[in-house]
């Protein structure tokens, strides 16, 4: 018996979406082959210990590595293409020229063209109880105004505790700072960072009318509680509390001006996977787009990660219509933003840590 | 002379109970027990909760779903809880095995370099091992240690070396010396000495570090990863995930069934401890 | 079975020397008794032959071999402690029997010895008893039956009988006695009880600050001790220096200028009430007028104390006799260990104390 | 590398080996050296090292620099719970050894072992639901009337780092504590109740003298346990000032750099060092006085 | 300063009952010494009297005040410890002032009385020593300088001197008596030394299997035994049960065919050699023939073990002995302890055994 092991980064949710939903319909295709799902932790945090278990392996030398399959975070991708822990596998994927957003070749500023597959993507946005909230904000203008007026019921998760304060803050700087077609694209200029202090002092003085939250599913919690009545999260994170009732009905999104990013999951191919073949045939299963409709889609209402014209052919229009309930497409183009290329991302954090935090 | 009679038992109770320092204790454990048993009965609660949203103060829905969850064929609990069970009362075993002559040998004043030893043995709690384990794992590697038990055993063990080294040492300056030395003089060896009479001494210190190296084990997760996975999978790993993004129930059920083998511990070493020994480790 | 030998004899702690040049031999059979005062280094010399306390000079011999630097377990030297060291790990039974288990004795034999060493302690019936839940003197007696069942060749006992009762120790002293004679082992008894030194020991060594003072047959560290020290300790307790310049002190001396230090027993000291007052007993070398201070019951006499002038003197009496009668004490020439200023014994006499005893009698009737 | 170091040591001083035991640390030594000390090299190298290879001290100064209030944090922070932690287990432990009450020292003996078998990542977990502004413990004390829903606190964040600290580690060094004054003889305790002294005065002045090495080690391995988890602050810490660990994830997983990482691990290892040492010493001095 | 009235008390371990219904009384400022064999439950007594062991039945009255529910910090009763138990931590100085310290004395006072106390105990110059590096003796001593330290009202001691050499022994022991005599403390001290009880305790209380067997002066204990047991605890360790069928015994009695068991004292043993040999005496009311077995030198006098049937009969004499020396012994009527089969005191004489012992010295002179 063949086992394919397939490591997985990102929540619970992720991880046994891949076991109880990918892997019974592989192995169900591919007798004699079982799946081996280890999920690693939520987070960069989850996607780094992926990539250090392969650089490990890679640094010693070793013909086959023990992992197959990797689902890794944008950011996270593109640093294993540049240390050439994965292979270049898209074109050999039947599903590979389904892909159409331009994230599964650029992340962060990385050209991981054909090295990756998205998973799903993903979005921050603000969520709000509309018990409490009735007129959400629309821009960060907006936001800081009803901070005032509302001290402590907007809460984030700074940067160290979780993604979602990382996108709220980076949404800060393209709003206050430099826009995010600038900072999303090559070339790098040093000098772009100084131009950022008054959003940094801003932001520090914003953070006095805040509640701090611990960590990205620390700020969903304290919403559901009642602790806070708004604060930045990801979308796909909110409906799959929402779908599993660990949230009120009454929380709802908002993604507002001038934007905040997102980004998708990959499906990465380690360069000395032990089963090359069989987990390219994973990854088609995974990204076919009957699995995107039925699993990504309808069950967890993610943004598929295959070009959303093949899904929605799957689809029945309420389901489909679901997805966009209350961030529309059109919000979504508008303020779906990416992350911004590595060093200006690096700028951002540690700019962040010297003169909001420190 | 006549002496006052104050034989009936209800007025000697009452003397003993009525003074005030037994209520004072009694509110200290009673609080103690507030405190102790708040978190746990929260983690109870989220057990069996579906949904609990604001403003309820109770679960607003309660049931089993998670469980399901939990226990769905595709989630091995039963084989990962046994996998981390197995590294877990192995890792004791080589713990004590290299602690007992250590610790035996630190808790003598004469040994050079005394404190250079005890904080050698530090290293592997007191350095946050994050950026280690990546070295670790190269290594591992190279000997072909990733992936296999002996490995995952051997990276639990070295964490969990502090605990037993440091409790034994303190476990062996403890014993008297001259229980020791009427051994010697009775003709045995000092092997012969040390198992019957030092290490007999020592045990309640000793279970006392190996209840500690077996939570070091069953906590660990970092160091599982990077030198068991994938071919090794112990529950710790699943309860790490769904703890860290709050997914409470999943975490609160893990953890529920990591408490039962811990206590199954605890009640063997009651078992098989002899009660003077338990009396040593604090009741 | 091997005699001791012990040759200037070094060890202390750390840098604390607490033994200096000890020399000791310990005949094949023969039990010494070590007397001393608190503190002077009886245990410390145990420690040292048992290879507890290292020795930073001179030499030990068990028979031929030099044992100083083996390990303690290879001395054959058995130790009964101080403080018992029992295992409370143990029942009164495994204590006993330990010794024999190291030798691999086989189960039956063990239990054999144990129940036979259990009826010689008297404690049959505890052998199941943890240690911990036995009193004082019965765990003093455990630690002696644990040392004598290997039987051993040289066996060292740091007072043995401390924690017994009068019935007890009479009995375990006997039975060690009879032991040590039956089995011939070689053994030192540190003790500090003047009579069961004078009773068990062949000989008796006196040690004072880690320094032996006199080795001798019980009968001469009795009646001929060579220091104050050793004078004093053995029961001389009535101190006199002399000359007292007192009128009620005379002493029959060849050379009454000389400047001595007298001591004396009170059992020798015979003591006459007015009424039975006769002349001056041509034998006594002391005469003391004094006042009856305090009398007490000693079961077969009386403790009189004497008041004579700044000297307080203890005598034995018969009769109990009421305070502030006024008494002659008289001791005799023999019973009179005088040493002069250098410590030196001075005019000793040979004759034996008892007889002079038997002479008061005469007196007294 | 120490292990070789070691190794060496035992070639070239065999009689003193054999003479103080060493050999009976060899193999516990050599497999930390082996299986930690060696690959933790690497990390320390990277420490002090530029990518090429080059000694530098810019890691060290660039994480005083961006952290050095999160290390004053995390020294705050584990100094007051390792406080409160001992105050706490020493009144656990004093009151099993001294109450006369033997129902109440029963419960009590039952009770604080609790916490003993729930791993860190459970506690931390329970915590942020238990001790948070809507949380169990704020609901009780609404419920029972005691506090209004406007009065409820948040403990997120420091205080909730401490009391999630103190929960933990608390069964562990009651039961080292409690297990040291079980030993002590009962004869010295009653010698001092015997000359009138209260129960109060018997702990700090008989007792406690007596066990401070056994609250010393307690102490030390609660310092390094807390100092080496990432959980709790990640999961009941809020934003900033953090612990180090958070820190350390921080450095790796958002910019994947080690060299900053592993200075900040260096700085960790040299606080608990120092503590330990600090305790060693005076435990050696404590000893040689006997 | 107050009495101590003991009633009625049981106490004991756990389910075993180790004292049962004592009853007992000190008066105020009289010190009354508990004997008894190992294991028969001193130290529990004390214990129980301190708070230390529970009391199951029966009352504790310091003075008027019932202390049996007290907790023991409460009881103002001090004890001085069998195992010493000294607190290792401390030096001396402090173990002794510590009693001091918890009732806020001042410094200056405390130093004062930690030097006096230093000087009754004779361990001037040790005060900064770590208790760890003393002596046993030493130990001992300083935990009875901790329990005088604070002047108590009732002190209990648990054998006191029985770690301590003759000499030190002797002036502890006269400096506690004296020191009750002054301060008027009232005391009960455990010992198991007769000499000891004798001469320190106004009164003895004899305690066996938990249970008071006799109490009395320590003449009337000495002198008139009132059960076997104590008898033979006080040293007349010589036991015949009547009748004997042996010739070599004969017995003065006016009923010959009784079942008597029959009790003396080695010192009351008169020994006739054939030499000197006499007519039998009158006052005898035991004659036993029979022939020397063993002589021990005692000091004062040898022991000589008599070999009569088979029985051994122990006998005080003033001279050596050879072995095999066939002799006589007599024991005068008012020396024989006899008891009938259900240890009744049977036909005892009032006469003191010491004026027995001087008619003893008109044979041998
Ligand atoms: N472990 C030790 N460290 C340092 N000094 C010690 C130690 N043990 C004993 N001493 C000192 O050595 C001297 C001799 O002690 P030792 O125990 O040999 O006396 P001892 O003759 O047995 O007295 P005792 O009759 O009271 O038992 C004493 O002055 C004591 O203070
Ligand atoms: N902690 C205990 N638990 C159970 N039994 C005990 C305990 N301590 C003593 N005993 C038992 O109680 C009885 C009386 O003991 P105790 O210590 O009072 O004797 P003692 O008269 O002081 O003897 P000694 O003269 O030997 O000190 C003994 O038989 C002993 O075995
Ligand atoms: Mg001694
Ligand atoms: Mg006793």
């Amino acid at each position: 018996e063949t086992t394919l092991n397939v490591a997985s980064a990102g929540s619970q949710n992720m991880v046994d979406y891949v076991k109880t939903y990918l892997a019974p319909k592989f192995e169900a295709t591919h007798p004699g082959v079982k799946v081996n799902v280890v999920g690693t932790g939520p987070g960069d945090a989850g996607s780094h210990k992926i990539m250090e278990k392969l650089s490990a392996q890679n640094d010693s030398g070793l013909a086959k590595w023990d992992i197959d399959v990797a689902v890794v975070h944008q950011k996270i991708g593109g640093e294993m293409v540049e240390d050439g822990l994965l292979s270049k596998y898209r074109s050999e994927v039947k599903t590979g020229d389904m892909v159409s957003r331009d994230s599964a070749k650029n992340a962060l500023g990385i050209n991981v063209d054909g090295y990756v597959m998205p998973m799903f993507h993903s979005q921050t946005a603000i969520a709000y109880n509309s018990d409490f909230v009735e007129n959400p904000p629309t821009s960060y203008d907006e936001l800081v105004q009803w901070t005032k007026k509302h001290p402590k019921a907007f809460g984030y998760n700074g940067i160290k505790n979780g993604m979602s304060g990382v996108s709220f803050v980076t949404g800060w700087i393209y709003a206050y700072g430099t826009d995010a077609e600038r900072l999303s694209s090559a070339p790098y200029d040093k000098s772009v960072e100084s131009t950022w202090n008054k959003a940094f002092s801003e932001l520090k003085e914003f953070n006095k009318n805040i509640t701090f939250t611990p960590g990205n599913a620390g700020t969903l919690d304290m919403l559901n509680r009642g602790e806070i009545f708004m604060g930045p999260v990801w979308v796909d994170m909110f409906y799959s509390w929402k779908e599993q009732g660990k949230i009120p009905p009454s929380l709802k999104l908002s993604l507002i001006a001038p934007g905040m990013p997102g980004q998708p999951m990959y499906y990465v191919a380690p360069a000395k996977a032990a089963h090359p073949q069989l987990a390219r045939e994973f990854i088609e299963l995974a990204t076919s787009p009957e699995v995107q409709a039925n699993g990504i889609v309808k069950q967890f209402n993610w943004y598929p990660g295959i070009d959303a014209n093949y899904v929605e052919a799957k689809l029945d229009k309420a389901t489909w219509e679901k997805l966009f309930a209350e961030i529309t497409p059109s919000d979504l183009s508008k303020y779906g933003k990416s992350f911004p290329i590595g060093p200006y991302f690096d700028d951002i954090k540690e700019g962040y840590e010297r003169n909001v935090s420190n | 002379m006549s002496y006052p009679q104050t034989n009936s038992l209800l007025a000697k109770v009452n003397i003993r109970y009525l003074r005030p320092s037994f209520w004072l204790q009694c509110v200290f454990i009673l609080l103690l027990a507030l405190v102790l048993f708040g978190p746990i009965m929260n983690l109870l609660i989220w057990t069996v909760t579906e949904s609990w949203y604001f403003p309820h103060a109770l679960p607003s829905q309660w049931g089993f779903k998670y469980w399901q969850q939990v226990f769905n064929p595709y989630s091995d609990v039963s084989g990962s809880l046994f996998t981390s069970l197995l590294i877990a009362v192995l890792t004791v075993v080589v713990c004590l095995i290299v602690s007992i002559p250590a610790g035996y040998a630190l808790s003598k004043r004469s040994m050079p370099f005394r404190i250079f030893w005890m904080l050698l043995f530090l290293i592997p709690q007191a350095f946050p091992n994050l950026t280690v384990y990546m070295n670790i794992a190269r290594l591992f590697y190279d000997f072909g240690l990733n992936g296999t038990l002996l490995g995952v055993i051997i990276v639990h063990s070295v964490h969990g070396l502090m605990f037993s080294i440091w409790i034994s040492v303190a476990a062996f300056s403890s014993t008297d010396p001259m229980l020791e030395r009427a051994s010697r003089n009775l003709g045995a060896g000092p092997f012969y000495t040390f198992f019957h009479i030092v290490l007999p001494q020592a045990a309640p210190g000793l279970i006392a570090s190996s209840i500690f190296v077996f939570l070091e084990s069953l906590d660990e997760f970092t160091g599982t990863f990077f030198v068991g996975s994938p071919n090794i999978t112990t529950l710790p790993l699943l309860l790490y995930t769904a703890s860290m993004e709050g997914n409470y129930q999943i975490a609160s059920i893990t953890a529920l069934i990591l408490l039962v083998p811990s206590i199954l511990f605890m009640v063997i070493i009651h078992k098989f401890m002899k009660p003077e020994m338990l009396s040593k480790l604090g009741k | 079975m091997a005699h001791l030998h012990i040759q200037n004899l070094q060890a202390g702690y750390g840098k604390k020397l607490i033994l200096d040049k000890i020399n000791l031999t310990v005949e094949q059979g023969e039990m010494i008794a070590l007397l001393g005062p608190s503190g002077c280094g009886k245990t410390t010399l145990l420690n040292a032959l048992c290879g507890f306390v290292p020795v930073s000079g001179g030499e030990i011999f068990a028979g031929s071999r030099s044992v100083s630097q083996l390990p303690a377990e290879k001395r054959n030297i058995t130790m009964v402690f101080q403080s018992y060291a029992l295992w409370p790990h143990m029942t009164v039974a495994q204590n006993i029997g330990y010794g024999l288990k190291v030798q691999k004795a086989k189960r039956a034999e063990i239990n054999r010895r144990v129940s036979e060493l259990l009826s010689i302690v008297k404690l049959e019936g505890l052998e199941d008893e943890k240690v911990t839940a036995l009193s004082g003197g019965q765990r003093q007696r455990v630690a002696l039956a644990r040392a004598l069942a290997i039987r051993p060749d040289v066996l060292v006992l740091d007072e043995p009988l401390s924690n017994l009762d009068a019935k007890v120790r009479l009995s375990v002293r006997h039975e060690i006695k009879a032991l040590q004679k039956q089995l011939g082992f070689t053994s030192l008894i540190v003790t500090h009880d003047q009579e069961e030194a004078l009773v068990m020991a062949d000989r008796i060594a006196v040690l004072n600050q880690g320094k032996i003072e006199q080795i001798g047959t019980p009968e001469e560290i009795y009646h001929h001790p060579s220091t104050p020290f050793v004078a004093d300790f053995m029961g001389a307790e009535n101190h006199i220096k002399w000359p007292t310049h007192d009128d009620a002190f005379r002493l029959n001396t060849s050379n009454p200028a000389a400047e001595l230090d007298l001591y004396f027993r009170s059992e020798n000291a015979v003591l006459a009430t007015p009424q039975a007052a006769s002349k001056d007993d041509l034998n006594a070398g002391l005469i003391i007028h004094g006042h009856v201070e305090q009398s007490v019951f000693f079961g077969n006499n009386y403790q009189i104390s004497v008041r004579c002038g700044k000297h307080t003197i203890q005598a034995d009496h018969d009769q109990n006799l009421s305070e502030n009668t006024p008494v002659t004490l008289s001791v005799p020439n023999n019973a009179l260990h005088a040493f002069d200023k250098e410590g030196k014994l001075v005019a000793h006499q040979k004759n034996h104390a008892v007889s002079v005893k038997s002479m008061r009698m005469n007196h007294v009737c | 590398m120490c292990w070789l170091l070691e190794v060496n040591m035992r070639q070239t001083t065999s009689p003193n080996l054999l003479k103080h035991r060493l050999w009976l640390i060899v193999p516990a030594a050599l497999m930390v050296g082996i299986f930690f000390l060696y690959p933790l090299g690497f990390s320390l190298y990277s420490a002090i090292t530029l990518d090429d290879g080059g000694f530098t001290l810019s890691h060290l100064n660039k994480a005083f620099d961006l952290y050095s209030k999160d290390i004053l944090f995390t020294i705050i922070i584990v100094l007051v719970s390792v406080a409160i932690l001992a105050v706490l287990s020493i009144t656990i432990a004093a009151l099993i050894t001294l109450s006369p009450f033997r129902s109440l020292t029963k419960t009590l003996g039952f009770l604080y072992r609790l916490p003993l078998f729930i791993p860190f990542i459970v506690t931390a977990q329970m915590m942020r639901t238990f001790l948070a502004k809507n949380g169990l413990m704020n609901n009780a004390f609404v419920a029972s009337g005691l506090l209004t829903p406007m009065d409820t606190v948040s403990f997120l964040g420091w205080s909730g780092i401490i009391i999630t600290f103190v929960w933990k580690q608390l069964a562990f060094s009651t039961l080292l504590i409690s297990g040291a004054m079980a030993a002590l003889d009962e004869s010295q305790i009653r010698a001092a109740r015997n000359l009138g002294a209260s129960r109060l005065s018997i702990l700090f002045q008989i007792i406690l003298p007596q066990i401070t090495s056994t609250l010393g080690v307690a102490m030390v391995l609660s310092i390094v346990t807390m100092m080496s988890v990432l959980s709790v602050p990640l999961m009941i810490g809020t934003g900033s000032p953090t612990m180090m660990t958070a820190d350390m994830a921080f450095r790796i997983n958002s910019y994947g750099d080690y060299h900053v990482a592993n200075a900040l691990g260096l700085v960790s290892y040299c606080i608990c060092a120092g503590l330990a040492w600090f305790y060693l010493r005076q435990n050696l001095k404590e000893k040689g006085a006997n």
